[in-house]
């Protein structure tokens, strides 16, 4: 049991995907801009990354390991990625069309979001097991979702602060970012 | 014609203006800075003297770019306490250029980009901190021992401070003979090579040492901010009592919680650096729950991180969950 | 928390209550300041002006509309508009827009009195016996309630609610009837001068509410600044067996504030801790719980109705102010120019610099015209020496502020939020629980208009509202109008195709019909001819 | 290429075939679905728009214009009457950037109201057809007059006028609508 906690508490904090490893970072600026948003997202990538590191894990140990195919890694895992993410953008769609619109592109753009990919390929390589794998997954989200709203509410709080016009907009949000990294870097370590 | 709405001088009410706020902060800083001066290292005045004086120009230049008034801008000393705080933080040995370095990022990204006062989201002393302590881990751990400094010059000192060429081997063994690990980094080096800590020998080490006396210099200060009403209790005891629950409840080491509590940075960071208002939670529950924060991450980056001291980190962690906070604590209700 | 006194024991031994306190507040000392207190020379009677403005203006800032023509001869307590009394005889000279109390220095249609010579003087209330007071008030009390219509009584603490409408809205009955006898603000003194010249008129008045409102208890709050007037309508109300308790509650502005008042008295919250309403409703009103809040001149100006059936046209002015040179409280007759009142008691300001304020120095504002009616609000004319602005800092969210907001609020984030006009959020900081008392100003150590941009945000709030609301109204009557568009449409077009259909099928029919038909009238034609 | 890759490439191949046409097989009955998502929206921006029902935008009303940026993609700053604040709310709601007005479509005025001179009016009620909002009331050779609390000063009656009497005007500052000035 602690050794899944552990996988939990270290993907969400120690190696958090936005924050230390710097994946995903484009629906973070994207969608961050208010507190809504980044929830459905974070909600949205949740429910990707937890069945697609499942299902990739499936594939990677029934399919591609016993015939050799690991070569076709990649391909085959921006496959299903794709498949959760349609599934998602149908459920979000029927559930609430206000968050589809609003999310827009950036939906789909899991797909190509960098965290789920670079999360599928990091648990095959480091040999999960499948509930490690699940949870591998599951902490990733859960550690972007929990940036994803951190960020968004500073944004919200940052939209009335007096930024020199030449900061304003992205440019904060990623100096923002950066402090972020920052104060994430004293979890580095951590044992 | 001017119609005031609001006839604020109509009614006298003695307050402090923002000035005087940073004024008594200083003061306060007094008595900590000087049994660190007595203990630790007198160079402790040369940083605060260099932080002090950058800041100031930084903050003026800042200002000038952003076409603000200069003089209005710099004389509420906000900055000058940033930077004193940033002074007493970082080891007294740090090459001088080092210190400038942070203390541009703890004006400049801490602090202006933003706005300047009252916008910043993060502590700009500990932004400047953390900056310094992730780029040059070398010289930020590098502390001198008290029992050395009598046998040294403070000429001597201040050259190898004043030495640009930090990787110069010769300096680097002369450092080695001046510097040694404050009790943290020494308990820290023990729990890695999976050696027991001896109770006894560690508490006479965090006594000797001196840093109990200077945090017990700035638990003065800071008392003497909460009798004058500077400062609230909100922060400061929350900080505390979860970083002594903790340390009563999880630590591993064999130091008492009542000598962790008196280590490293944490009355200065209880009292001074996690009660900047600005980058604080807004309502008084929210405060409490923000400087527990502090102190239960505190204890977890001490006891189980990377780094011997983690209150910047812990501080800056929390300054980010702050909006969050204040979220939660506006929709349960304004009241506290 | 609470707070103990001896006066409590001492004048009210049957209804031991100390009083609750509440949050935040200040303690705002005067000493320093031209006050009329304890000093005071009674109330100064004022010689009625040539010439009266009466705004015609309800509660609500609308405009109303007269009942009275030009050069119509009014007397004095007739009524003018509705809820509006004239406050003297005399002759309409015109009704036109004037000038009045107002922040933004508006001017308001206003009904122009010239006094006649002959104007019947004010005499002093007399005070009967407690036996024929107790029979007076009886068959006042039994006459219907709107009999006060006629006495045109409006709350005399500032804000000037109806006080007929406050307590016929209590629909649950009224349990608890507190008497203001607290200033609002510390420069004001109206209510302590009224209490030292006439207790018995008002303990008159307070026993006569007592008998109209039915109330379970009533509760007189004065301040322990007012020592003196405590006792003397202590006594007053000991005389006429007066069905009322007096608690000394601590003085701490803004205890005069109805909101913080409630919560001293009761214990009661009722305008805040609503942060999940917003915009909307977030506040009850007292009367909702059974609480009536009235102000002493009010009792004192009721008892002036029942004793000789007068109407409530003139009320008690503080004239205070650094820069008042005769500080004394006045009785102004409604309407009377705020000019005339300055110099009939030599008060003129003689410098240029010197600055009027009506409504007190938190709460009120500069006059931009000395012309302007002293009204029912006017608790206070102050003259003040110029205003020396400090520019304002940026705010280090110290939170001295939400230390002494009395609604606990967070200024410093409702500020925040204000200033980039972000009104969601401000709504969900329960931002129209604000009572703009002003404590956050004060305190600010960075000299921030907090207040000034919580009206500003207010207002625009509630400007914002009422657009929608048009917009809605406007969107409902076009849909209406495309409804009924399509509508004619439709049965224009149902009427072509009906037409067409009955041309359709009766076509051969009708056709050869009437061909017949023409022949058949040939036919008749020709035979009737022939013969 | 051995045997046992080629049929695991076939096996993939075809367990992805299978989950597509599944996946398209699942999303068509929601699409009707979402129609109803899309109305919600429409609603949700029609009630941001500021109901003025004048056109600018170049649809016939509000809720076209709120049609036409949820189903045709239309640009959010096409809106004179609701200016910056409305863009900046649809930009909100849409989750998209606020753009500047489109001066094509004209400029944002301060709040207006028509105002008929009636010594001109014939009762040609011209004006009264033209009017979104039922604003207008009169009748034929009678002079009309403009229900001020409704107009919403769209200028729509403006152009069929044939003498030319109706104004706009802006509405007097009464005191129940007067606002606190904002602090420098």
């Amino acid at each position: 049991m602690s050794e899944y906690a552990l996988i939990l508490l270290t993907t969400v904090l120690v190696n958090n995907f936005v924050l230390t490893q710097f994946l995903g970072l484009c629906p973070f600026m994207g969608v961050s801009r208010t507190l809504e948003t980044a929830v459905g997202m974070g909600l949205a990538t949740t429910f990707v990354l937890t069945l697609a590191s499942a299902l990739s894990f499936l594939i990677d140990h029934w399919l591609l390991q016993p015939y050799d195919l690991t070569y076709l890694r990649t391909l085959s895992f921006i496959l299903i990625i794709a498949i959760v993410v349609q599934f998602a953008e149908i459920v979000i769609r029927q559930r609430s069309p206000l968050l589809h619109r609003v999310l827009g592109l950036y939906l789909p753009l899991i797909t190509t979001n960098c965290a789920v990919l670079g999360v599928a390929l990091l648990s095959s390589r480091q040999h999960h097991s499948l509930l490690e794998a699940v949870f591998f997954g599951f902490g990733a989200a859960l550690g972007f979702t929990l940036v994803l709203v951190l960020f968004s509410l500073l944004r919200e709080r940052l939209n009335g602060a007096n930024v020199p016009d030449a900061f304003k907009g992205n440019a904060i949000g990623l100096i923002t970012a950066g402090i972020m990294s920052l104060a994430f870097m004293g979890f580095s370590g951590l044992s | 014609m001017l119609k005031p709405i609001l006839d604020t001088q109509a009614v006298s009410l003695k307050t402090l203006n923002t000035q005087h706020i940073m004024l008594w902060v200083l003061a306060a800083l007094l008595p900590g800075v000087f049994v660190y001066a007595w203990f630790i290292s007198p160079l402790v005045f040369f940083n605060i003297a260099l932080a002090a004086v950058l800041a100031v120009v930084f903050e003026a230049l800042a200002l000038y770019w952003r076409g603000q008034a200069i003089h209005g801008g710099v004389q509420d000393g906000s900055i000058v306490v940033a930077a004193v705080l940033l002074a007493l933080a970082v080891p007294p040995l740090l090459p001088f250029w080092q210190l400038a370095v942070g203390v541009f990022i703890m004006v400049m990204l801490g602090k202006q980009v933003y706005g300047g006062l009252g916008n910043n989201p993060f502590n700009p002393a500990m932004v400047g901190y953390a900056a310094l302590l992730v780029s040059f881990p070398q010289t930020m751990t590098l502390w001198s021992a008290p029992d050395l400094l009598n046998q040294l010059t403070l000429g001597h000192l201040l050259n190898a401070k004043l030495s640009l060429d930090l990787l110069n081997p010769n300096l680097l063994i002369d450092w080695d003979g001046i510097t040694r690990a404050t009790p943290l980094e020494h308990l820290r080096t023990l729990k890695m090579q999976g050696l027991s800590v001896d109770q006894n020998l560690a508490q006479q080490q965090f006594i000797s040492s001196g840093w109990v006396w200077t945090n017990l210099a700035f638990l003065l200060g800071g008392l003497l901010l909460l009798y004058r009403r500077i400062i609230q209790w909100h922060i400061p005891a929350s900080v505390i009592l979860s970083f002594a629950l903790c340390s009563l409840l999880f630590s591993a080491q064999n130091v008492p919680w009542y000598l962790s509590v008196f280590s490293g940075a944490l009355m200065l960071g209880a009292f001074f650096i996690a009660t900047d208002p600005v980058t604080a939670a807004s309502s008084n529950r929210g405060r409490l729950v923000f400087g527990a924060g502090i102190g239960a991450l505190c204890f977890i980056i001490r006891e189980f991180g990377g780094y011997p001291e983690g209150f910047a980190f812990a501080v800056l962690l929390m300054n980010l969950c702050v909006p969050l906070i204040d979220h939660i604590d506006m929709h349960w209700g304004t009241s506290a | 928390m609470r707070v103990r006194n001896a006066w409590r024991k001492q004048f009210s031994a049957e209804k031991p209550r100390a009083p609750f306190s509440f949050h935040g507040g200040l303690k705002l000392d005067t000493s320093k300041r031209a006050l009329t207190r304890f000093n005071s020379t009674g109330i100064k009677e004022l010689p009625l002006p040539a010439k009266l403005v009466v705004p015609l203006i309800d509660y609500h800032k609308n405009n109303i509309e007269p009942l009275v023509n030009i050069q119509q001869t009014v007397s004095r307590g007739q009524i003018i508009a509705p809820g509006i009394i004239s406050p003297a005889y005399g002759t309409v000279s015109v009704i036109e827009p004037c000038e009045f109390i107002h922040p933004g220095g508006l001017s308001v249609n206003s009904v122009v009195i010239d006094t006649h010579a002959n104007n019947s003087e004010n005499p002093p209330v007399s005070i009967p016996s407690a036996k024929a007071a107790q029979a007076m008030i009886n068959s006042f009390a039994e006459q219907p309630i709107e009999t006060l219509e006629q006495a045109a009584l409006v709350g005399l603490g500032g804000a000037g609610f109806p006080t007929l409408h406050k307590i016929k809205s209590a629909n649950n009955g009224i349990h608890t009837l507190i008497i203001n006898a607290a200033e609002c603000e510390p420069e004001i003194a109206c209510d302590e001068a009224l209490m030292l010249a006439e207790p018995e008129a008002i303990a008159l008045g307070i026993e006569t509410l007592v008998q109209l409102t039915q109330c379970q208890q009533c509760i007189i709050a004065i301040e322990d600044s007012k020592p003196l007037a405590q006792q003397q309508l202590s006594e007053a109300i000991n005389t006429f067996d007066v069905n009322a308790a007096i608690m000394t509650i601590p003085t701490r502005y803004p205890t005069g504030a109805e909101t913080t008042l409630i919560e001293v008295v009761t214990g009661k919250r009722l305008a805040y801790r609503n942060a999940n309403s917003p915009t909307t409703k977030s506040q009850t009103t007292p009367s909702e719980h059974g609480i009536v809040c009235i102000n002493i001149g009010t009792a004192h100006a009721l008892w002036q109705m029942v004793e000789r059936n007068q109407a409530l046209d003139s009320r008690v002015v503080s004239l205070g102010g650094s820069n008042m040179r005769n500080p004394c409280n006045v009785r102004v007759r409604f309407g009377t120019p705020v000019n005339f009142v300055l110099s009939a008691t030599d008060n003129t300001p003689d410098n240029a610099h010197t600055r009027i304020r009506a409504g007190g120095p938190l709460s009120g504002f500069d006059l931009h015209s000395l012309n302007a009616p002293i009204t029912a609000n006017t608790n206070c004319i102050l003259a003040e020496a110029a205003f020396i602005e400090t520019p304002a800092q940026p705010c280090i969210r110290c939170g001295q502020c939400a230390d002494v907001c009395p609604v606990k609020l967070l200024p410093q984030q409702l500020h925040w939020y204000a200033q980039s006009e972000d009104h969601d959020k401000c709504a969900q900081l329960n931002l129209a629980a604000c009572i703009e008392c002003g404590c956050c100003d004060l305190v600010c150590p960075a000299s921030i208009k907090l207040t000034e941009t919580f009206r500003y945000a207010k207002s625009t709030a509630r400007f914002l509202s009422e657009q929608n609301q048009k917009a809605d109204e406007a969107e409902q009557r076009f849909k209406n109008r495309e409804e009924r568009l399509k509508q004619r449409e439709a049965d224009r077009k149902a009427a072509i195709e009906k037409r067409k259909q009955a041309v359709k099928s009766q076509d051969k029919k009708t056709n050869t019909d009437r061909i017949k038909a023409a022949l058949e009238r040939a036919r008749t034609k020709q035979k009737s001819s022939k013969d | 290429m051995t045997l046992p890759a080629l049929v695991g490439l076939v096996v993939l191949l075809a367990a992805l075939v299978f989950i597509g046409a599944a996946l398209a097989r699942l999303s068509r009955p929601i699409n009707t679905e979402g129609h109803s998502g899309d109305e919600q929206l429409i609603e949700k921006v029609n009630n941001l728009l500021p109901q003025t029902q004048c056109a600018q935008c170049g649809h016939p009303g509000c809720r076209p214009y709120a049609y036409a940026i949820i189903k045709q993609r239309e640009p959010i700053n096409r809106c004179p009457p609701g200016g910056d604040r409305t863009i900046a709310d649809l930009a909100e709601l849409l989750g998209t950037t606020a753009l500047p007005l489109d001066s094509s479509c004209g400029e944002q005025k301060p709040i207006q109201v028509a105002i008929i001179d009636e010594s001109v009016c014939i009762g040609c009620t011209l004006c009264i057809h033209a009017c979104p909002v039922d604003a207008i009331v009169g009748a034929g050779k009678l002079m009309h007059t403009v229900i001020s609390d409704q107009c919403t000063g769209c200028e729509l009656c403006l152009p069929p006028c044939p003498v030319d009497c109706i104004d706009l005007v802006s509405p007097a500052t009464s005191t129940s609508d007067w606002q606190w000035p904002r602090p420098a």
